[in-house]
Parts: C-alpha cells; sequence; structure tokens
C-alpha cells in the first residue's frame, strides 16, 4: 500500500468532521455514532460520517481500522450495536438503513463490492450484471413460465442495460465469458458493472485498486470519476493514496474504529493525527481486530481470497 | 483428484458385480423333464422391507406345499413358482401384479399379502380374471370392494376380534383390558375389531396405540399404572417380544394377550422365555408348530427351507397352495385361469390350518378361532374358542 | 485424467500415438491424477515427453500400486459377500464366510487384478476409448451444446419416451407410471429446491402426501373419514392441491430457510416424519394406515372429449409425459429467467447475492413452494390412479427422489429424469435378479460411487458442472449448505 | 392414574433412554464440532456396533440359558461393550475412508457430502440385513435385572443403573479427552479454525479421522447397550440416529456436554410426552421438539462451539 503524502508533515488540519458544514438536503448518506463489536473486539467505535450527493468520499486508515466493518454496517452486513444510517435515494426522502437486510438496502439504492472479489464465478460475465440489473424487475415464475410479455420485455431490458454497463467498464469483449476466467482487474470491473446494475445512488468501492497494475489503476480512475459524473455518489476505500488523491473529493481517516480526520484530500494528507496513525501502525503491523474487514459469512474462514 | 484411476476402477468393479448378481441368481430349475404337465402359480409378497420375515414365511409356505406336490408321483402336474416382491407397500402392489399377470403361464396367484398391497393390487386382477388367494390380508373390507377374483385363506378380523374378546371376558374374566395397536394396517384393524366386541361385554377399555420401536420403557410403565387384567396387543411378534420384556422388567402383574401376527416362535426367542410364559395368543387358524396333526408340514417345511421353522402365515399360505393343487387335480386338463377362477370359490379342501372352503364373497368359512399359550417356553394350543368359552 | 505415466507396456513402448492421444486429453480434464500412484516415477514420463521409461516390474510394484490391487481385492471380496448368500443371525459371520469360501470369490478377485491390470495400462485403454467414442459422442454434445441444437436431440428422446412403453410389458408400463413417471415428476419438482436453489429438502415426500390427502378429500366420500361436503372431478383438484402444497411449503420454509443448510435438511426430514405419523395415526382424519381407498380414476368430459382413465397404465403414462414435458419446458424458462439466475447467484455466492440485492430468503422460499407444489400436484396424480395408504410416504421415499436428483444431476432437467429412468429401471431390473431385500444394497453402493466420481451426476447441467469444478477448485460454491467440511485442506 | 404418580418413574425411564441417545449423540456433536459436518450414517456406525457387540457377549454365555451373575456379568457387558466399541470405531473408520475422505480430498460441496453419507447408510443397513438376517436379534439376560433401589415409589432396576453409570462415565471420560490432553487440544484447535490449525502444525487429516473413530467407540458402545436393553436388528439405526441427533442439536452441537444434556431432556420429554398423549405421537414429539429448538434457539441450549464450550 502507499502512503504517499502522509509523511510529509504539514499544517495542523481540521481534526473535527467537518460534515456539518453540508447542508442537509445535499446529502446522500448519513452514519451517526456507529458501535460495532465482536466480542471483546471493538471494531467501531461511534463513526460518524456525512456524504454530499454526487460526492466521492474516500474512506482510508491502516488495516484493521474498521473500514470494511463501516462498509458492512451501511450495507447491513453486519448491525451496528448502535448508531444510526440515514440515507437519502431522493433528497426528500431520508431512509434509515440499519436494521435493513443487504438486498433491501440494494435495492433503495446502495451497492457495493467487495474487497476479495466476490462475483459469481460460474455466470458468464452478462449474466452477472444482469442479477443487478434485475433486482427491482417484478415479474414472477409465472410470467417466466408462461414467457408473457411483460416478463419479455424486461428480460430484454435487463439484458440492454447490462450490455451498456459492460461497455461502460470496458468489458464488451468479454460478455459471454465466465467471471472466473476473467483476469483480476476485469474481474473488479465486473463487479463494479454488476454492483452499478442495481441503479445504486452511492456505491460502495471495497478496495477497487488491490492488486491491480499501475495502467489498470489510471483506467479505474478514470472510471470512478465518470460514475461520479453520472450523478452517482462514490463512498471508496482505498490503500492506494495515489488514486485517493486523484479522484476524492473528501476523505475521512479511520484508526482504531474511530473518526480521525476529515476533509479534503490535502487536508487529510498533512493532519498530524493522521501521520502519526500510518506511521505508529506501522511498528505494529495493525493487528488489532481482525476478521473485521471480512464479512462474517460460513465461507469466511476458508475464502481468504478469490485468487 | 488425485486417485481418481483406483476409485474408476471401483466403479467399474461395482457395475461388474451388477451384472454378475444379475446373472448369478438366475438360474431356478424348471423341473418339468418326466413329461409331466407344468402349472404354473404366482406368489405376490412382501419379500424386502421391514415386513420381509412374514413375506418369507409365506413364500416358504408356498415353497413347501410345491415341493410337496412336486415330489408326490401320483400328481398329474408339476407345479411351478413365480415370485413378484411388492414390498408390503402400495406403490408397488399393482407393479408386482402386473408382473404376474403379463406372464400367461400363470393361472393363479397366492398373495398379495398385506391388505394395503391387496387393495391396490386387486383391480388389476379382478380386470385380468386372475386368481388371488390372500393368506393373510385381514382387512375386513377387502371382500366387499368388488374384487371378483380375491378369495382368502384367513379370517378376517372381525372374526378374531369377536372370538377374542369372548375368550378375553368369559375365560380370562377381565375387567379391565389395555388395548395396544402398533398403528399397522393390521394393527389397527383388529384393535378396531376387538374393543367394540369388548365394551359389549362390560369390559372397561383402555385404548393406547404405538408405533413399532424398541424402546417400550415408558409405555410399560403406562400400561402398569392402568392396571389392567389383561393386555391385548395388536401386532406383530418382533414388538411384542420387547413389550413383553419391558413388561416382565416392570413387573407387570396382569396377563399378556395378542393375536396371529404374533404367534410366531420367533416371538419366545426374541422375548425371551421367561418374559413370554403365559401370554395368550389367539389365531383363527390351526398353528402348524404346535398341531400334531401338521407335523409332517413342520418336517417337510425344515427341508424344503434349509432348516428355517414355520412362522406366521406359513400354515395359511401352505393351505392355499396345496388348495390350488386340489383345483387344478379336479379341473384335469382344463386349467386356465377362467377355469381356476371359476372353479375355485366351490373348493374344499382340509388344510393344517382350517378347512379350506369359501363363502361366495370369497371369505373363507366358519373359521375356528383357536387360543394357545406360551408353556415353558413353547406355544402350545389351548384349543378352539367356541369350546373353551362353554367349558 | 491423465496417464499414469509408469506403464508404456503398449506395442514396443513407443510414445507415439498413445503420448499423442493423452497429452491433449490433460488439458481439458483435470490436474494430472496418479501422482500419489506413482509419484516416484511420474516425474519423467509426466510432461509426455519421448524418453519414458520402458515397461519394468520394479515400477509396476511400487507400494502405491500395491496399496491400489490391496483395495481392489478388498472391493473384491465385498463384492463376492454382497451377492453371496443371505445370512442369519444365529450364525452371524456364516453368509459372509460362505461368501468367500465359494468358487465365485475367484471370478471377483480375477476381475479385481484385470481391473489393476487395465489401470495399470489405463492411459493407453482410456485415450483408445476416448478415441472410439468420441466420434458417437462428439456430435450428441455439440448438438446438446449449440442453441436450439438440443431440440433435435430432445426430440428424438421424446419420440423413444413415446415408443417405448409399447416394446415393453405390462408390468413395465406400470412400473413407467408408479416408479418412472411419478418420480420423474418428483425428481423435477425437487430439482427446484435441490439443483436450483442448492437446498437440501429430505422431507420432500411430504408435499406428495399432501396432494395425494387433499384429492382424496375433495373426491370421494368413502376414501377417508373427513370428506368434502361435494364431490370434484380428480383435474379440478390439481390447481387446489398445487396450491395447498405450495402454501405448505412455505409455512415449513419461511421460519425454517434462515436456518444452516444441514440443519435445514434436518428440519424437513422432521417435518416428512410428521406428516407420516401424522397420517399414519390420525384414523377420524386420514383412515390412518388402512389408507384411502375408492379415490376415483381421472376421467374427462369437456368440449365433447370423454374419456376416463383406469387401471390399464398407458394411459396414465401418457399423460405423465404430457405432464412431465410441460414441467420441463416450464422449469426451463424459470431457469434462463431473472429468477433462475438469482438462484443460481445463491448458490454460488449467497453474500454477494444479497449484496447484489437479490432477496435470498424469498428466492429460497419461492423454490421450496414451487418444488412443493410439483411434489402436491403429483401426489394428485398418483392418488386417482390407485389405492394408497400411510406407506406410500415413508422417509426412504423422500430419500430415493434426493438419489435421484443427484444421481441424474442436478440443476439437469433431463438429467433428472435420466435418473429416475435409470435408478428405476435399475430397481424394476434388479427386482427378479437379485433376492428383492438386497436391491438397496446396491443402490447404495451406486450412490456412494456416484458420489466420488461424478458428483454432477449422470447428465449434468452446464453451469452445475462448473460450478462443482470451481468450487472444488475453491472458488465459489455450488450450494446453498455453507463452506465443504474439508477439515481445512485447502 | 394420574401423571403425577407415575412422574418419578418416567423420570427414571426416560433418563435411562436419554443416556442412550447421549451417547449416540456425543459421535454427532464431535464430528459436527471438527468438520461441520452432519455425518447422516452415525446410525449405521451405531448398528454395527451393536450387533458386534451383541454377537460377542452372546457368544461368551452359557449354553444352559442360565442367567449369569456377579463377576461374570460386569465380564460380559465389558467384553460386550469393547467388542461394540471396537466395530463401532473400524465402521467409523471405514465410513471416513470410503464417503467422506475422497469428496474432502477434492472439497466437494457440501451436499455430496450428505448424499454420500445417505447412499453408505442405505449400503450398511442392507448389508447388514442380508448378513445377519432381518430378525430382531435378541440377547439373552447378562445379569438378573433387578430392583436396587426405589425412589418416590419408582423402581431404579441395575440396568438403567448400568446404563447411566455407563454413559456417564463415557460421557466423563470424552470431556477431560477433549478438554485436557494433547489429543483433545488438536480436535479442539481443528474445530476452531481449521485452517490455523494447520498453519500450527496439527494434522488435520489424523484429527478428523481420530474424531470419526472415537465417535465410532462411542456409538458402539451405547449400541451394545442399547442391544442390551432392547435388542438388535439391521434397522434398528435410524430412529435412534434421529433422536440422537436431536439430542445433540437441542443441547448444542458441537458441545460435548450439550449432548449430554440435550439426550435426557430429549428422553424424558418422550417419555412424560408418551404417557400423556397417544403413544403413537411420541415419535412426532420428538420431532417437534426438534423443529422448535432449531428455529427458537438454533445454537442449542448451551451453545455450540466444540472448541470453547469443552
Amino acid at each position: 500500500m502507499s502512503r504517499a503524502g502522509a509523511h510529509r508533515s504539514g499544517v495542523p488540519g481540521a481534526r473535527r468532521p467537518r460534515a456539518d458544514e453540508t447542508v442537509p438536503g445535499e446529502l446522500v448518506v448519513e452514519a451517526r455514532d456507529l458501535a460495532l463489536r465482536f466480542g471483546g473486539v471493538t471494531s467501531l467505535d461511534g463513526v460518524s460520517l456525512r456524504q454530499r450527493r454526487g460526492e466521492i468520499l474516500a474512506v482510508i486508515g491502516p488495516n484493521g481500522a474498521g473500514k470494511t466493518s463501516l462498509f458492512n454496517c451501511l450495507t447491513g452486513a453486519y448491525r451496528p450495536q448502535q448508531g444510526s444510517v440515514t440515507f437519502w435515494p431522493q433528497a426528500d426522502r431520508p431512509t434509515e438503513l440499519v436494521g435493513r437486510r443487504p438486498h433491501a438496502i440494494t435495492r433503495l439504492g446502495v451497492a457495493r463490492t467487495f474487497q476479495n472479489i466476490r462475483l459469481f464465478p460460474a455466470l458468464s460475465a452478462l449474466e452477472n450484471v444482469q442479477i443487478g440489473t434485475e433486482v427491482r424487475q417484478r415479474y414472477g415464475p409465472v410470467g417466466a413460465i408462461l414467457g408473457l410479455p411483460h416478463a419479455r420485455r424486461a428480460e430484454r431490458d435487463g439484458v440492454r442495460q447490462a450490455l451498456s454497463l459492460l461497455d461502460l467498464v470496458g468489458l464488451s469483449h468479454r460478455t459471454h465469458e465466465l467471471a472466473a476466467s476473467l483476469p483480476y482487474g476485469e474481474q473488479r470491473r465486473l463487479e463494479i458493472a454488476r454492483a452499478l446494475g442495481t441503479g445504486p445512488s452511492l456505491l460502495l468501492l471495497d478496495e477497487p485498486a488491490a492488486g491491480t497494475n499501475p495502467a489498470e489503476k489510471r483506467d479505474l480512475a478514470g472510471l470512478i470519476t465518470r460514475i461520479a459524473g453520472t450523478g452517482v455518489s462514490v463512498l471508496l476505500i482505498e490503500h492506494d493514496m495515489r488514486l485517493v488523491m486523484s479522484v476524492a473529493t473528501s476523505v475521512v481517516v479511520l484508526n482504531f474504529g474511530r473518526v480521525i480526520a476529515h476533509g479534503t484530500p490535502g487536508e487529510v494528507q498533512r493532519d498530524p493525527a493522521v501521520i502519526e496513525a500510518y506511521l505508529g501502525v506501522a511498528d505494529d503491523t495493525g493487528g488489532d481486530a481482525d476478521g473485521a474487514d471480512v464479512p462474517a459469512g460460513p465461507g469466511a474462514a476458508t475464502r481468504k481470497d478469490v485468487r | 483428484m488425485r486417485r481418481r484411476p483406483l476409485l474408476g476402477a471401483i466403479a467399474l468393479a461395482a457395475a461388474v458385480t451388477l451384472t454378475a448378481a444379475a446373472c448369478g441368481s438366475d438360474s431356478d430349475g424348471g423341473s418339468s423333464a418326466d413329461g409331466k404337465k407344468t402349472i404354473t402359480i404366482g406368489f405376490q409378497g412382501v419379500l424386502s422391507g421391514d415386513n420381509q420375515q412374514l413375506g418369507l414365511n409365506a413364500l416358504y409356505g408356498v415353497r413347501t406345499a410345491i415341493a410337496e406336490v412336486n415330489a408326490d408321483t401320483s400328481s398329474p402336474f408339476q407345479l411351478k413358482l413365480v415370485e413378484s416382491d411388492d414390498g408390503g407397500s402400495p406403490d408397488q402392489g399393482p407393479t408386482a401384479a402386473q408382473k404376474l399377470i403379463d406372464d400367461s403361464k400363470v393361472v393363479a396367484v397366492v398373495g398379495p399379502m398385506f391388505s394395503g398391497a391387496t387393495k391396490a393390487s386387486e383391480p388389476a386382477y379382478t380386470q385380468a380374471g386372475l386368481l388371488s388367494v390372500s393368506p393373510s390380508a385381514t382387512n375386513p373390507a377387502l371382500t366387499t370392494l368388488g374384487f371378483k377374483t380375491f378369495y382368502r385363506v384367513i379370517a378376517p378380523d372381525t372374526v378374531q376380534g369377536k372370538a377374542a374378546a369372548d375368550y378375553v371376558a368369559t375365560v380370562l374374566q377381565a375387567k379391565k383390558v389395555y388395548s395396544l395397536d402398533d398403528k399397522s394396517e393390521y394393527g389397527t384393524g383388529l384393535s378396531g375389531a376387538l374393543e367394540p366386541e369388548l365394551k359389549a361385554k362390560g369390559v372397561d377399555v383402555t385404548h393406547d396405540g404405538i408405533n413399532p420401536t424398541k424402546d417400550y420403557t415408558s409405555e410399560a410403565t403406562k400400561i402398569i399404572a392402568a392396571a389392567p387384567d389383561v393386555l391385548y396387543y395388536s401386532g406383530y411378534y418382533a414388538e411384542l417380544a420387547l413389550l413383553s420384556k419391558a413388561l416382565k422388567d416392570k413387573h407387570f402383574l396382569g396377563k399378556i394377550a395378542s393375536g396371529d401376527g404374533s404367534l410366531d416362535p420367533q416371538y419366545v426367542a426374541q422375548a425371551g422365555a421367561a418374559a413370554a410364559e403365559g401370554t395368550y395368543l389367539t389365531c383363527p387358524c390351526g398353528d402348524a408348530n404346535t398341531d400334531p396333526k401338521a407335523a409332517s408340514f413342520v418336517a417337510s417345511f425344515k427341508k424344503v427351507n434349509k432348516g428355517a421353522k414355520p412362522g406366521t402365515y406359513s400354515g395359511e399360505a401352505y393351505d392355499a397352495t396345496l388348495a390350488l393343487a386340489d383345483v387344478f387335480k379336479k379341473l384335469g386338463t382344463d386349467v386356465s385361469r377362467e377355469s381356476v377362477a371359476g372353479a375355485f370359490g366351490s373348493v374344499n379342501f382340509q388344510g393344517i390350518t382350517k378347512t379350506v372352503a369359501f363363502e361366495p364373497s370369497g371369505e373363507v368359512k366358519g373359521s375356528n378361532v383357536f387360543v394357545y399359550q406360551v408353556k415353558n417356553g413353547a406355544i402350545a394350543v389351548l384349543g378352539n374358542t367356541a369350546d373353551l368359552i362353554k367349558s | 485424467m491423465s496417464a499414469p505415466p509408469a506403464g508404456q507396456p503398449g506395442p514396443g513402448g513407443q510414445p507415439g500415438p498413445g503420448g499423442a492421444a493423452t497429452v491433449p486429453l490433460r488439458t481439458s480434464g483435470n490436474p494430472p491424477g496418479s501422482v500419489d500412484a506413482s509419484g516416484s516415477a511420474g516425474s519423467s514420463g509426466s510432461a509426455g515427453g519421448p524418453a519414458r521409461p520402458g515397461w519394468h516390474p520394479a515400477v509396476l510394484f511400487t507400494p502405491a500400486r500395491l496399496r491400489q490391487l490391496g483395495v481392489l481385492l478388498l472391493v473384491g471380496v465385498l463384492a463376492a459377500i454382497v451377492t453371496g448368500p443371505t445370512g442369519n443371525s444365529d450364525k452371524p459371520l456364516q453368509a459372509a464366510k460362505d461368501s468367500i469360501a465359494d468358487v465365485r470369490i475367484v471370478l471377483y478377485l480375477g476381475l479385481a487384478v484385470a481391473l489393476w491390470v487395465v489401470l495399470v495400462l489405463g492411459a493407453e485403454l482410456r485415450g483408445a476409448l476416448e478415441r472410439v467414442s468420441a466420434p458417437v459422442r462428439a456430435p450428441i454434445g455439440a448438438a446438446y451444446g449449440r442453441r436450439g441444437g438440443p431440440i433435435v436431440l430432445n426430440l428424438v428422446l421424446l419420440a423413444i419416451a413415446i415408443v417405448a412403453p409399447l416394446v415393453v410389458s405390462t408390468a413395465a408400463q406400470q412400473s413407467m407410471v408408479n416408479d418412472i413417471g411419478i418420480y420423474a415428476l418428483l425428481a423435477l419438482g425437487l430439482n427446484v429446491v435441490v439443483g436450483y436453489a442448492g437446498l437440501l429438502d429430505l422431507g420432500y415426500i411430504a408435499f406428495f402426501a399432501i396432494g395425494a390427502y387433499t384429492t382424496a378429500y375433495f373426491t370421494s366420500q368413502t376414501a377417508m373419514p373427513w370428506h368434502a361436503p361435494f364431490v370434484l372431478n380428480p383435474f379440478f383438484v390439481f390447481p387446489i392441491a398445487l396450491v395447498l402444497a405450495a402454501l405448505a411449503g412455505v409455512i415449513l420454509g419461511a421460519p425454517t430457510l434462515r436456518l444452516r443448510g444441514d440443519y435445514l435438511a434436518i428440519v424437513t426430514l422432521g417435518f416428512g416424519e410428521i406428516i407420516h405419523l401424522v397420517a399414519n395415526n390420525a384414523d377420524n382424519i386420514t383412515n390412518g394406515a388402512r389408507g384411502a381407498f375408492g379415490v376415483p380414476h381421472l376421467s374427462i368430459d369437456l368440449l365433447g372429449i370423454d374419456y376416463k382413465w383406469g387401471i390399464d397404465p398407458l394411459p396414465y403414462y401418457y399423460l405423465l409425459v404430457v405432464i412431465v414435458v410441460g414441467v420441463m419446458i416450464a422449469f426451463g424458462r424459470l431457469e434462463r429467467s431473472r429468477i433462475g439466475r438469482s438462484w443460481a447467484a445463491i448458490r454460488e455466492d449467497e453474500i454477494a447475492a444479497e449484496a447484489t440485492g437479490v432477496a435470498t430468503l424469498r428466492m429460497k422460499l419461492l423454490a421450496f413452494a414451487i418444488g412443493a407444489s410439483v411434489s402436491g400436484f403429483a401426489g394428485v396424480l398418483f392418488a386417482s390412479k390407485q389405492f394408497f395408504n400411510p406407506q406410500s410416504f415413508s422417509l426412504q421415499a423422500s430419500f430415493f427422489v434426493v438419489a435421484v436428483v443427484i444421481f441424474g444431476g442436478m440443476g439437469s432437467r433431463l438429467g433428472v429424469v435420466v435418473g429416475a429412468v435409470v435408478l428405476q429401471g435399475l430397481a424394476f431390473y434388479l427386482r427378479d435378479k437379485v433376492p428383492p431385500a438386497d436391491r438397496y444394497i446396491y443402490f447404495g453402493a451406486v450412490i456412494v460411487i456416484m458420489m466420488i466420481f461424478r458428483p454432477q451426476g449422470l447428465v449434468p447441467s452446464r453451469r452445475r458442472r462448473r460450478e462443482i469444478q470451481l468450487a472444488e477448485e475453491g472458488i465459489g460454491a455450488a450450494d446453498s449448505l455453507g463452506v465443504a467440511p474439508t477439515g481445512g485442506q485447502q | 392414574m394420574g401423571f403425577l404418580d407415575q412422574f418419578w418413574q418416567l423420570t427414571i425411564d426416560g433418563l435411562m433412554v436419554g443416556s442412550l441417545y447421549a451417547v449416540i449423540a456425543l459421535g454427532y456433536t464431535l464430528v459436527y464440532g471438527v468438520l461441520q459436518l452432519i455425518n447422516f450414517a452415525h446410525s449405521e456406525v451405531f448398528m454395527l456396533g451393536s450387533f458386534g457387540g451383541l454377537f460377542a457377549a452372546r457368544g461368551l454365555l452359557p449354553d444352559d440359558g442360565s442367567v449369569p451373575g456377579g463377576l461374570a456379568s460386569v465380564g460380559l457387558v465389558a467384553v460386550g461393550l469393547g467388542v461394540g466399541a471396537i466395530c463401532g470405531g473400524l465402521a467409523a473408520f471405514t465410513l471416513e475412508r470410503v464417503a467422506y475422505r475422497p469428496l474432502r480430498r477434492r472439497s466437494a460441496p457440501r451436499l455430496a457430502y450428505l448424499i454420500s453419507a445417505i447412499g453408505a447408510s442405505l449400503f450398511a443397513v442392507n448389508l447388514a440385513g442380508k448378513e445377519f438376517g432381518r430378525q430382531n436379534v435378541d440377547l439373552p439376560d447378562l445379569f438378573h435385572n433387578g430392583t436396587v433401589f426405589s425412589f418416590f415409589g419408582a423402581d431404579v432396576s441395575t440396568q438403567s443403573l448400568v446404563i447411566f453409570a455407563v454413559a456417564v462415565a463415557m460421557l466423563i471420560g470424552l470431556d477431560r479427552l477433549v478438554a485436557g490432553t494433547r489429543l483433545g487440544q488438536g480436535i479442539r484447535a481443528v474445530a476452531q479454525d481449521a485452517d490455523t490449525a494447520v498453519l500450527m502444525g496439527v494434522n488435520v487429516e489424523r484429527i478428523i479421522i481420530v474424531t470419526f473413530v472415537i465417535g465410532g467407540l462411542l456409538a458402539g458402545a451405547g449400541g451394545f447397550l442399547y442391544a442390551m436393553t432392547f435388542n438388535a436388528s439391521y434397522s434398528m439405526g435410524f430412529v435412534p440416529g434421529v433422536k440422537a441427533f436431536t439430542a445433540a442439536v437441542l443441547g448444542g452441537i458441537g458441545n460435548v456436554r450439550g449432548a449430554m444434556l440435550g439426550g435426557l431432556l430429549l428422553g424424558l420429554v418422550e417419555s412424560y410426552g408418551g404417557y400423556l398423549f397417544q403413544a403413537s405421537y411420541k415419535d412426532v414429539i420428538a420431532f417437534l421438539v426438534l423443529v422448535a429448538i432449531l428455529m427458537i434457539r438454533p445454537s442449542g441450549l448451551l451453545g455450540e462451539r466444540l472448541g470453547r464450550a469443552a
């Protein structure tokens, strides 16, 4: 991981989250005071954050700082013991997310990718994205079996949308290939396409650049910017500081399950607390809350990584 | 993955085994070498599953009868047997019956054995005009369902139920009876026939049902708590044996009684002589093992069936087969499905369990119900209920 | 499968055709096999290079090879015991002793040795076999692989299904209805649960019972003590049973589908037993063990068509063919719809599916309900065809349907139907060939062997085969039961 | 006669049967703890063990049908337990080798294990039926089964005492083994996290096979107790198997003490239930308990982990 910039000493920046400066109507998501504990391990300890609509917000922090836990709370994979998450699918419709099941949250408009890619490996690229595009479709088994007109129409729409999304992430040439057979970088992009298929207004990307080469990283930065350009807010976990600096409009820094800084990329880079966190963590290689980065599914223990 | 070749070989071996097994047992000799006419009869019964032993009892009885007929030099024909397994279940019944119907040589069938399989199979027999003589299906309704070619050499539950009730109330002088059935078709049929008869005689009846199990511990406690004079178990010997053991362990003071399903030497063997001692068994049949008249049957049964002893339904199956042979003899050269089905109703044959003769409905005539008791570790006949009640 | 690299006892030990034939095969299949069998000799020849060692006894008799022989001989002895005489408890080991002392043991041991030799020479043989069978398999494979191509193959199969009963005995026809037809239908329904949603339902036959008893309730005043105040034609019961069974599926599934996969199996097993026991015990409602006699046969009197089904199995067979084909087409469409894709997603990665907006619980419940409704539908057919009692709904029947689905190939519609044909055909064939009670020994063996060698089934669906392959490589999953119990082998 | 009059007798009956369930349940629990796998064929291990023990004890009984007493009885029970355990262990070992290991090597999907186990179970049941006959096989009394003492008017027989004592001894032995030995450490390590256990040098393959064998030993010994109390038959395994599984789930599968608690509770529930309702609903009660437990508290009464709770 790159910590470029974090070494540079700088002017003491704003240490308090500055989200309170935003006008509420502009928010897309607001988390208040989230706390998440596993047995004796605290992985989130009163985390609050706000994201404006259309913004690309990056969450950074050392390993085990609670970034993925935060994602899991936002998407319903974990239920925090404390705190709330409000999401505005539209500006005038605040919706509480805590307590909803992940698929319901996705349908509200919060989509995500996983740190360790979780595609449907034996399905084709197209089918992977189709599953995303079809979440809002209504037709049921009877429609499917009888081939009723509305079902066929929905089916065609789903395919068309999926194809255009594959085009957006540059995977048109892989349409009918198995997800598992794609190279790593392309799997990352396919996962993004699948998430976009659900029609999100907030997209959560968990280390999208992990394991990709520099050229792919550049492409990825372009892709993220393009996505934000279509009006989708992006919440991004990333270790690659160059990527964060190039795309993020603001940055939140987590350490030990707390927000230690919040601001523009430049401000955060100069924040002494951030610098200390990164330097301090270099010594004890951040093993404070391990396991918290992986959603605790039945497969979590052995499915360390897809590759 | 690594050991696929080895495991592949095992698969192949299994396949070969299957084929070898399939070919291996194909060779049962059709022996009609001495110029005699061969008449084929079928057997449909429960040859697999939990009740397989009952099926084997009957099948061995049929085989014994056939061996006797074939060994008899004066017999004008040889008998040949085709077996068909229905697993005792209604699903398999029609297929098993159809197999015998398809075999155009089969002129009569001994079976089906269980009432459920009978209900499922008889429509096909009726349609084919093929005679079927059940050695063991006791459901009273069977002769009222319009099965035209159905006969049975065993009395329906109602006959046994009534006689057993008479005996229990009059001879055993029970004031309180605990009637327990095994929730099988047979068991519920028998207890259903017994209980009204008992109540009609003013006996206090407690009913309970328990699916066949091995653990009768708490059931024994329940029975003892009810303190009946007689426990009447409607079910088979395997369960009665366990129940008797459990009751003995808990020092049950009443008498144990049961029906024809328990009239089997295995009952004593499995319960142990001590636990089985004194048990009364009713049966609308003469028991081959205890009846001196049938000594020769027991001997030839053992000879034919590698030492196996006759059990529940062996005698009935034997009688049914010999009754068929009797009809064949009378028919002479004209042995066909039609002629056999037509002639069987008027058969009158002295069997070892009873005189085989039928009412027009297909019900066996004037069945006597006998009572047996386990004495000194063996089942001994006490006599006909009618006689026992009179005396 | 690759060549055991040890033996090259072919003509003169030439690396030529044999080697050439096996190398491409290796790429298509699995990682090189028999590492265990002859690891020492493996390195030299495994690359398919020219310098293979010739046939040599030392290579032949490596410990691994000898162990292989030992295992095969054991299997041979076991086979002799399985096919040998039946014993009894007075002399518990007598039957086994007799089987081993019998001359047939020579046959089995001979077979074992022969097999071992074949294995040692396996690669060449396999290569040759593939070459011989390739021309036969290729067109079928190609035909089935192409989109639209399967139509021809399916039509051929359909033609066979139509003609087949005409050339067999009536007993076989009877079996084709009771055993094959009904079980094919049941298997198609269970396939939705097991094959599509990746769940295990061990109480599936309970819904069959619900269908059958529903039929008895509505169509006859005499079959059960408890009956409807009116009488319906069994045809009208089809939709009722469909809905009732689906409803039962939802009622059972809604609280239980949250459970871990193998718990679900146990709960459904318990449910199946409860239904079975209640049917058997409730004398005043279902007529208990005496069963329901007198459900009328199907009949049509509509639009000038007046037909009555009867004892003759053939009309039922053709009705079943129509229904089975209809269900196959319907489920094919379902599989290719968003619903089918959601199920695939759930199987392969439930967490990701949930995160992609798939309502996993609801989709599982849907699979459960659809499977149940097919079972209920089959129950109506069964009840109208013939007498039934609670014995027909035993746990063994549930296990058997599962076996049919797995054997045929989970997730493959054609596969499960073929599974029913083969397994029930085997049962029908064996009924006269081996002691009837021994049939299940062979059944058990076939199932275990199938799981070891061909977990994807006889006619696997392509998607399922890929999933199993990938799952075995540690990518994704192939069912919804959670992680494989490998004890951390990966 | 009211329920309360019989309460203590029913309790004793229930505890006796329950301790048999508990012993079988231990096998399910151990294997589940280590592999997260329900060993569906465990009931057949139990069946084979009970045949083994029964035949061994019967072979040593005097021919004249007399009931031995004193030390001879103790010896016979010990031999039966030992041979039963060995047969069970062997059966479990074979089962693991044939039906599970090939699948584990390929990391086959979970469904495959369940199916494979069902196949193995069918095979074993019917082969046993073929070899030993399909009749029930009775074991004559090994000791005089008198009343040892009475307890609120309920008789405690020698038999129930023997069963209870052996079952408790086995439980304590297993509990010590898992909690206090190196082997137990290995088992717990694998149960908690097999991957990490591998890294720490635990031979997982060996632990798995040992776990199966221990489960088999217990089931085999339990099988002998069962055959001694009731009798043996080829299809005997299924019902106690399901009951024992229920017991394991009830107590918290993967938890050794939970299995014991679950077994005893289930035995009691069945005993009371069979008295209060028609006895044929006894099995329904057991299944209802199972379904209810899984829905209300799927982790069981004492919680799940073998690693933690043992």
